[in-house]
């Protein structure tokens, strides 16, 4: 048997999770360089699994398969198929930089007592959000994936209401208030979602007598595993649900501005630039592959809720007036990018959402670990306590400002790539839905512009006078993400060599050729 | 006249010593009825054994006895603690168990 | 010689990294680095500009492909670059004008505590817009169009700390985002027809769908062009973004930038040559714009805002004359390169100006200048001539063979467009008589009135206080006003001799004389007059009488167009008002209504817990009644189980 | 005797139907009264009457053991155990009937009747067999008693152990329920002498009820002037606020008596008048 490149993958984090969290209390630098060497190690090991991964092999390469619960033929079965490599590298890229722009966010006050570890809790538990993140990417057994869909909301629980955002307008208490109530939205919100989501696992181990991914694919293609049609559509509904609290999708939404807005930033980046992920991820692996019916069934309401998404996320993002849930409001615009592209159900649709769900991550790791490193100073979220900041933090005001041009799809960065992909993929298979997103990137250039105009540009303000720019460990989590931005803006091959063969796959699942231009569908 | 009637009649004592329990405030007296209600049982175990002809029915309300007995040594000290710090033996006072 | 293509954008990106990541140690080498790199990008040109003039008419498009850049199932985008003549008419004037600006800026901004950044959004710009003109393909052309969008956005807010700076700015690009939509889904609609949207396929495909596609894209192709080019009813961006720095204005808002909706007009001549009605249209937003810009330039005093007016005004000439198809064509293009001079030189000029004048920009407050700045006097003189079509000069020859092929459109519609393109000539000539006048000739209105104009209460101190001091500009920057002079007078002289424009550029745009219902003779004749009735007006409004200090309050046509003909208070109303009414009311409905839902199911759920919370009294003997009760529900259940 | 207990255990003779009916109204009466008696004591004397009915009835079903000891254990101690407990907790201390607990009566009622009326219609339904009677039973070791003590010691023996290690627990409960700690030193016979000479209650507290013609524990003593004394009362009763007060009552009967011997004696009756209506005054004072 080969190396279990897969689990070590995983299995790494949550070791690294384990031993930062059992560094005494007044090892704190010991604990956060601890923290991020493992996480840097799974960099590592996430860059061998990229270059082991075969673009043109098997569908799911590096697989492993154990038994774990018999009884229930319930496997830990792993494997990657190229969206999934992608998305692992992803956040196997984007960890180290949250832990290192969160490195002071922990640190205990002083009112503290001296036995006190919140900074190793902290960076545990952001380790444990990855290895949970990474398996789930790598699973395919259903009941393994539902587990750790499910699992890694108790971490993320606890990293929200645990450790808030301390530029929190108001008392103390007002926070701590508010910060729990965010907590517990998202574990409301995720629990139903993921409640319904047990529901159809287990009837679709009841229709299906098993768990596993690719068996079940297998039954549904070649006939063996027949399904009635409300059947599937309501074990479809059931999955899709929880992927679409999860994603967020309108109007399931409302969870995730609070969330991001409570948490401290470096675990805003991690909700929406790699939890969240696993939600559209899902949508992509499960919903299409197990119930390619339901979904072509589904697809004008979802493609509807999509677009409400794209336009209302942007709209509400113009209106906000604290920065960070301004953010909150711009992804949610740019998740409904994304499963646009998945539910357009062509090529470069799905092509795009996957490299989408890839250059959103990085793109807004970049605006709100900025804003965060803006925020820290200035110790307030609200857009109108700032102004002229550019005069004062130029290297600062010209990162948030690339930060903010890669979220408005700016040509020459990444994210234009992916969401040009998801518009030409949906206007392809649905012209008018393609027409009204497009829209979107105007009301995206609206709510990024006048955010930067209102802190960065004008008269410098008073409170901002005294204002440090970024220093080197900043400089050191925003400019190679800014880097990063650039070239997979210019080049993004190596990411669309990955995934073009897995969306293929999906698309023989579908059963969906893409449409025929006019010209050649006349010769 | 029918040995059955001795279960009726433990089942009357029963519903009684259970309603007092429900009625009365005085801890003492919802004890007591507590006592009346396992008396009751006893008779009906007795009677059991009687009708089967075997005497682990009595083994029990014998058993019944040990533990009502230690039951209302327990009992009634909490009581008297209870009277000592709340100066009243009223089981509505002690109405703590709630939100 | 392909792979010097890639030369052209590398020098001026490599310029803008550079001096942006550089630091603070380039701050004072930085100029010479942006202005030497633009200089090579300019280099690169002109050897290829020779190279091209080497070979044989047909062949003298070049093709570079350095990579694939968006390999998708279906979905292939390379970045490819194609360089024929068009393009290397585009390049010249870009890397030409540009690298005279670069110049002309080392002393505009000498006193610029960030001129080494000021110098790096320049090299950006002047990347991203030679990316623009010799991409291969509508996607890249669609990463040069937001390029010179970012450039252009960097530069007009490039005084931030002024408020109206960064609103301009903030401005220009949203207004060309929604412009962007216009590209976007013209490349999608490209691509679901042609399933490629590189220039060659595309335009040789036309014949192969329908005329309802290809109007689509056209309209769609017309909307980018007019949130760039500053067309109606996208225009409104154009006069804020005179708040950017003059070399800026000369530069991206009067030679290069806003042009390129011309270039994307005439680059897809094929795909408007088989859609007539999205060439009608064409031509209605080039002559409506054409009277607007003119009108709008006729009313206002701030010398940059009547030179976007008229920016405006002659781009429109370039629209209408691109959309009359492959009679305008070449002219649509030969009036930019013309205009590219003069413009810039006039702009140029006004920066002289206002580099004389502490800044100041209202003309009313300018006056008799001549005798104080007599390079700029000439200089700024020769491209008035220039563009109000002084006989000889570039302007004449241009934009009178815009006014000949509006005509040789024939039927009832080359009669309106053709009368449209005279009444704007006339205009023309008005206004910039007007700002001549108003700038150079009478009396010296500065002496008396050197208080800060009420707009820009915060520029620099020294404007604030005491009279100017009008002076000539350094050398640096009149050298670039000279050599464009130059151009202005020449360019169009050399263009026109021997119909040499025409040869260049036909084997791309292809050409057409058209059926002219009056000679060019007499156009030309009609041209001249109107040219003399609009100077005459001028002289006796401007020249004959003094000129008030203070703006009177004019006519209602005149507050009109000094308020861009209410264009901007029905977007103020209608758009933004509207627009924070919506978003406000939306962020009440997520807040109320969606997560009012939830927390609504939350807070019932809490209520009734509440509700049922009061049967957990404490009280023990209610806890007994439950569990006698449910002991006798019990025994009742299994009593009826058993007689069941 | 043993033959005719025997024959009683396994048949119903009509002795034991004439004992059943009027033992079992007793034992019914006695249960009801223990319900709704308002003095505790009075409550437990009903309990411990039926409880010696019950015993008699497990006689009569051949449990002579049990029959025993439940007079022993349950009339003998544990009801004693819980008139302790009245005795302390106060005796005269009775419960108010108002019901606090809103519906809590009829609910109660309700679900007694209920109760009671589906358990006897389950014992009817019950198919219950003849039954056996215990002679065989008895018979086997030699008696009722040997018979039980040979399956305590032997099937039930586990179980016997348990409930010891049970009592043995609830007794060590009992005394660390009950017990106080005490939170300073016990004062010695000569701290409290020297106390005692200190305060100024060196003679004898005051009798309670004395001049009040009662004589309980819970009646204050009445000053001269018809007021009532606290001293008199115990610390404990008055701190429960079980202090019955009767001098409105004495009042009142001092009136009349001095009005009665006014009359007989002849004397200005409208001084007399005049005098009473002060001291009814009074006592209304002291009422309130």
């Amino acid at each position: 048997m080969s190396f279990p490149l897969l689990t070590a993958t995983a299995a790494l984090p949550a070791v690294g999770a384990i031993v930062t969290a059992a560094v005494p209390a007044g090892r704190r630098t010991a604990a956060k360089w601890t923290a991020l060497l493992f996480s840097l190690g799974t960099l590592v090991l996430a860059g061998l699994v990229f270059a082991r991964f075969e673009p043109g092999g098997d569908r799911y390469q590096l697989t492993e398969s154990h038994p774990w619960i018999a009884d229930f033929g319930v496997r830990y079965d792993l494997g990657v198929d190229g969206i999934g490599v992608a998305l692992l590298g992803l956040t196997a890229l984007l960890i180290p930089f949250v832990l290192l722009a969160g490195w002071h966010d922990a640190d205990p006050l002083e009112t503290h007592s001296s036995r006190w570890r919140p900074t190793q809790g902290f960076f545990a538990l952001i380790l444990m959000v990855e290895a949970m993140v990474i398996l789930s990417f790598e699973a395919t057994d259903v009941f393994l994936f539902y587990i750790l869909f499910e699992a890694m909301l108790i971490p993320m629980y606890f990293l929200i209401g645990g450790f808030g955002d301390r530029a929190h307008a108001g008392s103390e208490e007002n926070a701590a208030a508010q910060r729990s109530y965010a907590a517990v939205k998202f574990l409301l919100y995720n629990l139903a979602g993921g409640l319904i989501m047990l529901a159809a696992v287990i009837g679709l181990y009841v229709v299906a007598g098993s768990f596993s991914l690719s068996e079940i694919a297998e039954a549904r293609a070649n006939g063996s595993l027949e399904m009635a049609g409300s059947t599937e559509k309501w074990l479809f509904l059931g999955f899709f649900f929880a992927f679409a609290v999860k994603a967020p999708l309108w109007p399931l939404h409302t969870w995730l501005p609070n969330a991001m807005g409570e948490a401290t930033t470096p675990v805003a980046v991690l909700i929406t630039a790699v939890v969240d992920k696993v939600g559209t991820f899902a949508m992509l692996r499960y919903c299409l592959q197990l119930f390619p019916e339901a979904s072509k069934w589904a697809t004008p309401v979802i493609l509807v809720l999509a677009l409400v998404s794209i336009i209302y996320g942007a709209l509400l993002a113009v209106g906000q007036r604290d920065i960070k849930r301004l953010i909150a409001y711009a992804s949610i615009s740019h998740f409904g990018f994304i499963v646009l592209g998945i539910f357009a159900m062509t090529s470069q649709g799905q092509s795009g959402a996957t490299l989408y769900m890839v250059n959103h991550g990085i793109s807004t790791a970049a605006l709100m670990l900025v804003a965060g490193f803006l925020i820290t100073r200035r110790g307030s979220r609200l857009i109108a306590d700032y102004g002229g900041v550019q005069k004062v933090a130029p290297v600062l005001a010209g990162t948030f400002l690339i930060g903010g041009l890669a979220t408005l799809s700016l040509p020459g960065l990444a994210p234009f790539v992916s969401e040009f992909l998801v518009l030409v993929g949906a206007f392809s298979a649905y012209p008018v839905v393609g027409i009204v997103a497009t829209v979107g990137i105007v009301l995206a250039a609206l709510y990024v512009l006048v955010l930067y105009q209102r802190t960065m540009t004008g008269p410098v303000r008073e409170s901002v006078r005294a204002m440090p720019d970024l220093r080197v460990r900043e400089l050191a989590v925003a400019l190679p993400l800014i880097a990063l931005l650039i070239f997979l803006g210019v080049f993004p091959k190596p990411v669309t060599d990955v995934v073009n063969p897995a969306v293929q796959h999906t698309m023989q699942d579908v059963q969906k050729k893409d449409p025929q231009p006019e010209v050649e569908a006349a010769k | 006249m029918n040995p059955v009637n001795y279960l009726y009649l433990a089942a009357l004592l029963f519903t009684i010593g259970a309603s007092g329990v429900l009625i009365r405030r005085n801890a003492i007296v919802v004890f007591m009825c507590i006592e009346l209600m396992l008396n009751a049982c006893n008779l009906a175990l007795v009677s059991f054994s009687r009708m089967h002809g075997n005497l682990d029915g009595q083994i029990l309300a014998f058993f019944t006895m040990v533990v009502a007995a230690a039951e209302v040594v327990v009992g009634l000290a909490i009581i008297v603690s209870l009277f000592r710090s709340r100066h009243s033996a009223s089981v509505d006072d002690a109405s703590l168990m709630k939100l | 010689m392909e792979n010097l293509i890639a030369l052209l954008v590398a020098a001026p990106l490599l310029g803008a990294a550079v001096l942006l990541c550089g630091g603070r140690r380039l701050d004072r080498s930085g100029h010479w680095i942006g202005t030497v790199l633009a200089a090579a990008s300019f280099v690169v040109g002109a050897v290829l500009f020779t190279d091209m003039l080497g070979k044989g008419a047909e062949d003298r498009a070049l093709h570079q492909k350095l990579f694939s850049w968006i390999p998708v199932e279906g979905f292939q985008a390379d970045v490819a670059f194609q360089l024929d003549q068009l393009s290397m008419t585009f390049v010249l004037l870009i890397t030409g004008v540009g690298t005279l600006i670069h110049i002309y800026s080392i002393g505009y901004m000498e006193h610029d505590e960030r001129r080494r950044r000021f110098f790096g959004y320049l090299n950006l710009f002047l990347a991203a817009m030679l990316i623009l003109v010799i991409a291969d393909n509508y996607l890249l052309l669609y990463v040069g169009w937001e390029g010179v969008g970012l450039a252009s956005y960097l530069l007009i807010g490039f005084w931030q700390h002024k408020p109206s700076a960064a609103t301009a700015a903030k401005k220009a690009f949203l207004v060309n985002r929604v412009g962007d939509i216009g590209l976007s889904i013209a490349i999608m609609l490209m691509f679901t027809t042609f399933g490629t949207f590189a220039f060659g396929p595309v335009l040789e495909a036309t014949g192969d769908t329908s005329e309802g596609k290809l109007t689509a894209i056209g309209l769609m192709l017309l909307l980018a062009a007019c949130g760039k080019s500053a067309q109606v009813p996208l225009q409104s961006w154009l006069g804020d973004a005179m708040e950017g720095p003059t070399p800026v204005s000369a530069l991206i808002h009067a030679a290069t930038m806003v042009t390129a909706g011309v270039y994307l007009i005439v680059r897809s001549g094929a795909i408007f040559n088989a859609a007539p009605d999205a060439q009608l249209v064409v031509t209605i937003v080039g002559a409506v714009t054409l009277l607007f810009g003119a009108i709008v330039g006729c009313a206002k005093d701030d010398i940059k805002k009547a030179l976007a007016g008229s920016t405006m005004s002659q781009i429109g000439y370039m629209i209408l004359a691109a959309g009359l198809g492959p009679i305008g064509y070449v002219f649509a293009i030969m009036h930019l390169v013309t205009h590219g001079f003069f413009k810039a030189g006039l702009f140029l000029g006004a920066g002289s100006v206002m580099h004389g004048m502490n800044d100041e920009v209202d003309m009313r407050r300018y006056g008799g200048l001549r005798k104080y700045m007599p390079v700029t006097f000439v200089t700024f003189g020769l491209g008035y001539l220039a563009i109000i079509g002084f006989p000889g000069l570039s302007g004449f020859f241009s934009k009178d063979k815009i006014i000949e092929a509006a005509f040789a459109k024939g039927g009832t519609e080359g009669w309106i467009l053709g009368s449209v393109a005279l009444l704007g000539a006339a205009i023309t000539a008005f206004y910039m008589t007007r700002v001549m006048l108003m700038t150079f000739f009478g009396e010296e209105r500065w002496r008396h009135a050197a208080t800060p104009s009420p707009d820009e209460p915060d520029v620099e101190p020294a404007a604030a206080t005491g009279e100017p001091h009008p002076h000539e500009s350094p050398k640096s920057m009149t050298i670039p006003m000279i050599v464009l002079a130059f151009g202005s007078v020449f360019a169009g002289g050399l263009f026109s001799v021997g119909d040499r424009f025409l040869h260049w550029l036909e084997p791309v745009t292809g050409h057409d004389h058209g059926h002219a219902p009056v000679s060019a003779t007499t156009v030309t004749a009609a041209t001249m007059v109107v040219l003399v009735i609009g100077v005459a007006v001028a002289w006796a409004m401007y020249g004959r009488k003094p000129v008030p200090a203070v703006a009177p309050r004019g006519s209602l046509l005149t507050r009109a167009a000094r308020r861009d003909l209410l264009q901007d208070d029905f977007n103020h109303v209608v758009l933004v008002r509207g627009g924070e009414h919506l978003t406000r009311s939306l962020v009440y409905v997520d807040h109320t209504l969606v997560d009012g839902v939830v927390n609504g199911t939350a807070a019932s759920m809490g209520g009734l817990s509440g509700r049922l919370r009061k049967l957990q009294n404490g009280y023990a003997r209610s806890y007994a009644v439950s569990m006698f009760g449910g002991t006798a529900v019990l025994i009742a259940a299994t009593l009826l189980m058993r007689a069941v | 005797m043993n033959a005719s207990l025997a024959a009683a255990a396994s048949a119903t003779s009509t002795g034991e139907a004439v004992q059943f009916w009027l033992l079992g109204t007793v034992a019914v009466i006695g249960a009801l009264s223990t319900v709704l008696m308002k003095k505790a004591v009075h409550s437990a004397l009903s309990l411990a009457g039926t409880m010696i009915v019950l015993a008699v009835f497990y006689l009569a079903n051949g449990a002579y053991f049990l029959g025993i000891v439940q007079i022993v254990v349950y009339t003998g101690a544990i009801m004693m155990l819980f008139l302790f407990v009245v005795m302390l907790v106060g005796v005269t201390a009775a419960d108010s009937l108002k019901e606090t607990i809103k519906g809590q009566r009829w609910l109660a009622a309700g679900c007694g009747l209920g109760f009671g009326v589906l358990l006897i219609a389950g014992i009817g339904q019950a198919s219950l067999r003849s039954y056996n009677g215990l002679g065989a039973a008895n018979a086997l070791h030699g008696g009722n008693v040997e018979g039980l003590a040979n399956l305590i010691f032997t099937k039930y023996v586990f179980a016997f152990e348990i409930t010891g290690a049970l009592l043995i627990t609830a007794t060590v409960g009992a005394m660390l329920l009950t017990h106080r700690e005490r939170t300073e030193r016990a004062k010695t016979q000569r701290e409290l002498s020297q106390e005692r000479v200190r305060s100024s209650h060196l003679p004898p507290l005051p009798a309670p009820g004395v001049y009040a013609r009662h004589n309980a524990v819970d009646i204050a003593g009445l000053l001269p002037d018809g007021t009532p004394s606290e001293l008199t009362v115990m610390q404990t009763l008055r701190r429960r606020g079980q202090i019955r007060d009767v001098s409105g009552e004495a009042l009142a009967d001092l009136k009349a008596l001095e009005q009665r011997s006014g009359e007989r004696l002849g004397r200005g009756l409208a001084d007399r008048a005049e005098a009473s209506e002060e001291h009814a005054e009074e006592g209304e004072e002291v009422a309130k």
